[in-house]
């Protein structure tokens, strides 16, 4: 509740250093609970996680002070949530991500796609409007250059030259489906949870910044203490190390292989 | 006690308006144990859900006790109610109470305390026989036992009276007979006026004083139960009598018969003290009993025969000129072959 | 298809709490749905045609306030009542915000259940009880509530069951729970150990339930 | 026709086992009509489900016209049940289905073809006298009709046998006594033997030929019914047969007699053929009929008669005397005051 | 939450599909249910104790496995199905594949209802039948399905609305429907205007069905 807003807010942190983080179901929480947690707790803080199966409510809690950061989305998606929502979030840092791919068992390269093939492609809007991009960049369709990027939907395809036909799906199900459709548009920590190899992606996407996740908080908050060890923490040679070992596959950000 | 003033009850239903009672009007005097009989069907249930207003009447009134009940509403009905008990044919416990505190339900109603009702449920568990009953559930009951807490829950509150619909019907024949008993006994002792719906007429034979017999919502007959059953007036009042009084010789023996069939009705204090016998006595003529009853209804004596007479013709004419001086009604209903 | 003990006993203490959040989320949503479920049910049927506190207008109201919050997804309804979650508990996350939207939908659901046991009073024993000069209030502490208690035991059963199933989707506002570990490692993760272990878990606690409420349902019915 | 040997039916329940049927062996006749009667939870419904085997014997077997049913099953058993109609207390029609098809049920299940099952059907309803009902619903019929009905459905297969349990007893008298007389008739134009479960005397005397008294699972007397109600040897056979044939005179009467009371009792073709006005005529003392009825059992007459007799003490001993001569039985039940 | 009717008219033919699909859906599984769950239904019931077809064992295994499947969450129940739903329909995406775990659901839901209507039946007539010497067949079709019909229909509309509610979960896997509808565009796209429409479209809904299911029952009821 409240003590949580007011212990993120700047100079006081040291008074109080009960935190609670955000995540949803999947790598980015185990990256919380493995890599960010553990450097947390030895700085002296008590921290809980909140583990969330949807990607509307970590945000909202994180806005109303129920959590004081949280591990899930990428700049796009937090900017857009923001200005949706009208709230003032922050991003700190970008953190290692899993690539989206399209990924299937009846083809073995983009060539090779039928006219009129399926492709099952994530439900919400965000991640669809990737797998549209993805689609975009290899020449699949075409969009309207005035849609907006995060926003892009089946109606923005001005030219589907395959005929591809689009099937949303619940995120988490996409791994599931790559059997029973054609073709899928995976995001890689699904592709990951359930045990797929990245590498036998027909096309992984081609990761702009903007589309890490980053470790985000409320804005008023983004000079607190909290926010300067997340970033501290981050940016350090153990935090690397981890990913190396438990989150192999991962595409780093810029800032962290120049 | 309890005036019926042109109480008509009409139901409204989907098929139209379906009438209960049709304008009946009625004075039960205080102490009297009242029955009513008819069909299935004939507005019984109806007239007498009337009177405690289980049913709001659509028109009329009913006073109890110079109260016109029709009148009032909410608590002041209630209150009126505590003075009227009433007895189910289904007995209508409540199963998940114990047989005292169904009937401390009654008297908690009636705004007693605790200690005063336990003292008065002792009292009435004593009084309808199953003080040992006590702490027993519905379900462990038989149907004799159950309709007697339910007496005891309507007596509960020391009600001027009692309204019982078919309070036996679902009983067995002795059964039936111990609660009615048990009823007599209460109307005597406490000078409860009752009013008791059946369609057996053993029942109102047994101990109502008067009674009035529904047809269509139509009360067609009222009276002297003792009366009606000398001498009913409907059709439908003599059907009812001959499931009592009935007097129907077999086709065979009616066959066999050789002499005069007569039938003979002796009313009042003895019946037929001495008569026959007298006449037997006076008149050289053979008299033999096809058929006979003697019920004692309010006990009082009627007694129905048929007799075979044989003799000489202008002896039986003379033999029945005595009987007919002496009985309330001699009928020759047959003549031999 | 792999079950690995060793999974099982690293996620011990997950599966503990997720246990337990269940048991929070169940025992308020249960207690919103008997404190106000109950009343509810009541007023339902003594509303109703024919007995002393019939008001059709008001029946009807509250019937169809009962279907429309029948008809609304689970999950429609819970962002629906984020506002309401924020007033009571002060946060819309974790188990004490999930079990607002898990009462409101269980609310309606057990008062229908409660009506439906009380229709099968005998009228004969309500009519009695009116007769006898009983208040109403009388009526339905000492008539209805007494002669339906059997068949409303078996209502929070089929309840208690129905939350445990719905629970499962509270892991949309991290309310956590048995349900939710099993989606989130189950559905989410490729983790079918979990997944199998929470199933029976799941099973067992149904069973459980059913087995007590058919118990006590028989137990103090004295019929 | 049916031979019941060393039948016994135990239940099993959760506090134990429950006798229903105790070793009961009986022989019932072809063309007889039977009556069981017995209190509540005597063994009655027990035993008849037993002779269709709806309720499988504990042990002991059940021959009907010499097949042994307790050693068939599945389909031989539906096939003997085809020659036992049964009807029930509460009808037990199918209420979603027109009388024509509750009937055409019965006959569908003998594997009758379509044609034949309507001129079955049309048969049966003009023989219950339901032709015009053909197409109602269960819901819209009386009782009674309701009982016809099942009459109907119990006779569709020309059964040998019908068992009837408690047939009457949700009927009111008039009804009972139609119903009654459809099974005579049925039993005697068609000659089914009949086994009629009841609790009421009265059925019992208007239409059986013998009967049985259970109590507690064991049949305590059993014999031809005119024989049971003159001469009953048990008390719980006595206290049955009073609800019929009672001869309570009120304690008031009784104060009030002066001279000697004497029951007689009368068997036989004409009850008391010309013996009273015989012994009247004869010896120069007063009779006063203070009780008596003469029902006709089997259509035979059974006179019983408490008679006051008043005169000099040793010619009313001469009477007393001549009666014992004539009469079945002379008691003398009181001496006056 | 302002609404647009522009947006509503822009959607129309999106609310169509949805509908459709949501038919589809609720026809497959509605019938599996009433293919499959009323024979089982009347199995359950028959083998009973005390009744033509007595026997425990079958009894009891049925009545476990249906027990189990009413404990799995829905979407766990989705998830271990999709094996069952690519042998079937060879995809495990799309409104027929959603329709495989529908069926699933609704199956035993539906068998537990019928259950409980033929017990309502009077085990009198069931013994008329047995006395004339009719057989388990032709009591079941003559006797059981007739005298509880009125009360199966209600057992299916009560079906069809959990139908409609478990189905807006089928957005999952691509099913579609209404229910979806509301999740996708009311939830995650933050347009209250379709989450109104589609909310008002499944309370329409329930209520038609409700009100149909409440008057063919009466109609058809002969008592
Ligand atoms: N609640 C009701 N709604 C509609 N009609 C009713 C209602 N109660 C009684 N009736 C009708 O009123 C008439 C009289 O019914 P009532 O119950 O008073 O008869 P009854 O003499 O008590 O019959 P029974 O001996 O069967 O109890 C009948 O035609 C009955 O159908
Ligand atoms: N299915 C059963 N399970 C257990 N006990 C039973 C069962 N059926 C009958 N009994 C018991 O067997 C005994 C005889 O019962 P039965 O029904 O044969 O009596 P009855 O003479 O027909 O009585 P009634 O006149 O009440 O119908 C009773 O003690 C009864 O409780
Ligand atoms: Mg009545
Ligand atoms: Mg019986």
């Amino acid at each position: 509740g409240e003590e949580n807003t007011t212990s993120g807010t700047g100079g006081t942190a040291e008074a109080s250093k009960e935190v609670t983080l955000g995540s949803t179901a999947g790598p980015y929480s185990d990256m919380l609970s493995k890599a960010i947690v553990p450097a947390l707790e030895e700085k002296g803080y008590t921290v809980k996680t909140v583990e969330f199966s949807d990607y509307i409510q970590p945000n909202v809690a994180l806005n109303s002070g129920d959590l004081d950061a949280n591990l899930f989305q990428h700049t796009i998606y937090l900017e857009n949530f923001e200005t949706e929502n009208n709230m003032d979030l922050e991003g700190l840092i970008s953190v290692p991500t899993a690539p989206m791919g399209i990924y299937s068992n009846k083809y073995d390269s983009l060539e090779s796609i039928e006219e009129g093939a399926t492709i099952a492609i994530p439900n919400d809007p965000v991640n669809a409007a990737r797998a549209f991009l993805i689609l975009e960049d290899e020449g699949l369709i075409t969009l309207n250059p005035d849609a907006e990027v995060l926003k892009v939907s089946e109606k923005d395809i001005e030219d589907n030259i395959k005929n591809l036909e689009f099937q949303p799906i619940e995120a988490g199900q996409l791994p599931r489906a790559v059997e029973g459709s054609d073709l899928a548009a995976v995001p890689g920590n699904f592709a990951l949870a359930s045990s797929m190899n990245l590498l036998d992606a027909l096309v992984l996407e081609n990761m702009p910044d903007e589309y890490r996740n980053v470790v985000a908080v409320k804005a008023e908050n983004k000079d607190g203490q909290l926010a300067e060890d997340l970033i501290e923490i981050v940016e350090s040679e153990e935090f690397e190390q981890t990913i190396d070992e438990e989150f192999e596959g991962f595409g780093k950000p810029g800032w962290m292989t120049e | 006690m309890i005036q019926i003033q042109n109480l008509t009850k009409t139901y409204m239903t989907k098929r139209g308006a379906v009438t209960g009672v049709d304008n009946v009007t009625m004075d039960i005097k205080k102490g009297e144990i009242f029955g009513i009989v008819g069909y299935s069907g004939a507005g019984k249930s109806s007239l007498i859900r009337c009177i405690n207003l289980l049913e709001r009447p659509t028109s009329g009134n009913i006073i109890v006790d110079g109260k016109d009940l029709t009148s009032l509403k909410g608590g002041e009905l209630r209150k009126a109610r505590l003075k009227i008990g009433m007895i189910f044919q289904h007995f209508s416990l409540i199963s998940q109470k114990t047989v005292y505190n169904n009937i401390a339900f009654a008297l908690r109603a009636a705004g007693m305390n605790a200690r005063d009702i336990d003292v008065r449920v002792s009292e009435l568990l004593e009084m309808v026989g199953l003080a040992e009953k006590r702490n027993v559930y519905p379900a462990q009951l038989s149907g004799g036992q159950k309709q007697r807490v339910g007496i005891a829950r309507a007596l509960a509150n020391n009600p001027d009276v009692l309204l019982c619909d078919e309070a036996t019907s679902a009983l067995d024949p002795n059964t039936t007979l111990s609660i009615l008993h048990l009823l007599k006994d209460i109307n005597r002792k406490l000078n409860i006026t009752i009013v008791l719906i059946t369609h057996e007429m053993n029942v109102v034979k047994e101990i109502c004083d008067r009674m009035a017999i529904m047809q269509g919502g139509v009360v067609i007959e009222e009276g002297q139960v003792y009366d009606i059953f000398a001498d009913p007036q409907q059709e439908l009042t003599k059907e009812f009598i001959s499931s009592v009084v009935s007097f129907n010789v077999p086709e065979q023996i009616l066959s066999e018969t050789e002499g005069l069939l007569v039938k003979l009705l002796f009313k009042g204090a003895m019946a037929g003290e001495g008569v026959v016998s007298d006449m037997l006595q006076k008149y050289q003529i053979k008299g033999n009993f096809l058929h006979g009853s003697i019920e004692y209804i309010q006990e009082r004596p009627l007694g129905i025969f048929i007799m075979e007479l044989k003799g000489e013709k202008a002896t039986i004419a003379e033999a029945l000129k005595y009987l007919e001086s002496r009985a309330t009604l001699v009928e020759v209903v047959g003549n031999g072959n | 298809m792999g079950i690995e003990v060793g999974r099982i006993i690293e996620l011990w203490p997950e599966i503990q709490t997720a246990f337990f959040q269940t048991l929070v989320m169940i025992g308020i949503s249960l207690s919103a749905a008997l404190i106000l479920g109950l009343p509810l049910g009541i007023l339902l049927f003594v509303t109703d045609k024919g007995l002393f506190w019939e008001n059709k207008a008001f029946n009807s109201v509250i019937g169809f306030i009962i279907n429309i919050v029948r008809s609304i997804p689970y999950i429609i309804l819970l962002v629906a009542l984020i506002p309401l979650t924020l007033a009571i508990t002060n946060t819309t996350i974790g188990p004490i915000a999930a079990s607002v939207s898990l009462s409101v939908a269980a609310i309606p659901f057990f008062a229908r259940l409660v009506e439906t046991s009380l229709r099968e009073t005998d009228k004969g024993v309500i009519e009695a009880a009116i007769a006898v000069g009983a208040t109403p209030w009388m009526i339905i502490i000492d008539v209805l509530l007494p002669e339906a208690k059997a068949s409303i035991i078996q209502g929070i059963t089929l309840t208690i069951i129905s939350l445990i199933a719905y629970s499962a989707m509270a892991g949309v506002v991290g309310g956590g729970g048995i349900g939710d570990l099993a989606i989130r490692f189950g559905y989410y993760r490729y983790d079918n150990t979990i997944m199998v272990v929470t199933v029976v878990i799941l099973i067992i606690l149904v069973q459980l339930i059913q087995q007590l409420g058919d118990y006590t349902a028989k137990a103090i019915d004295k019929r």
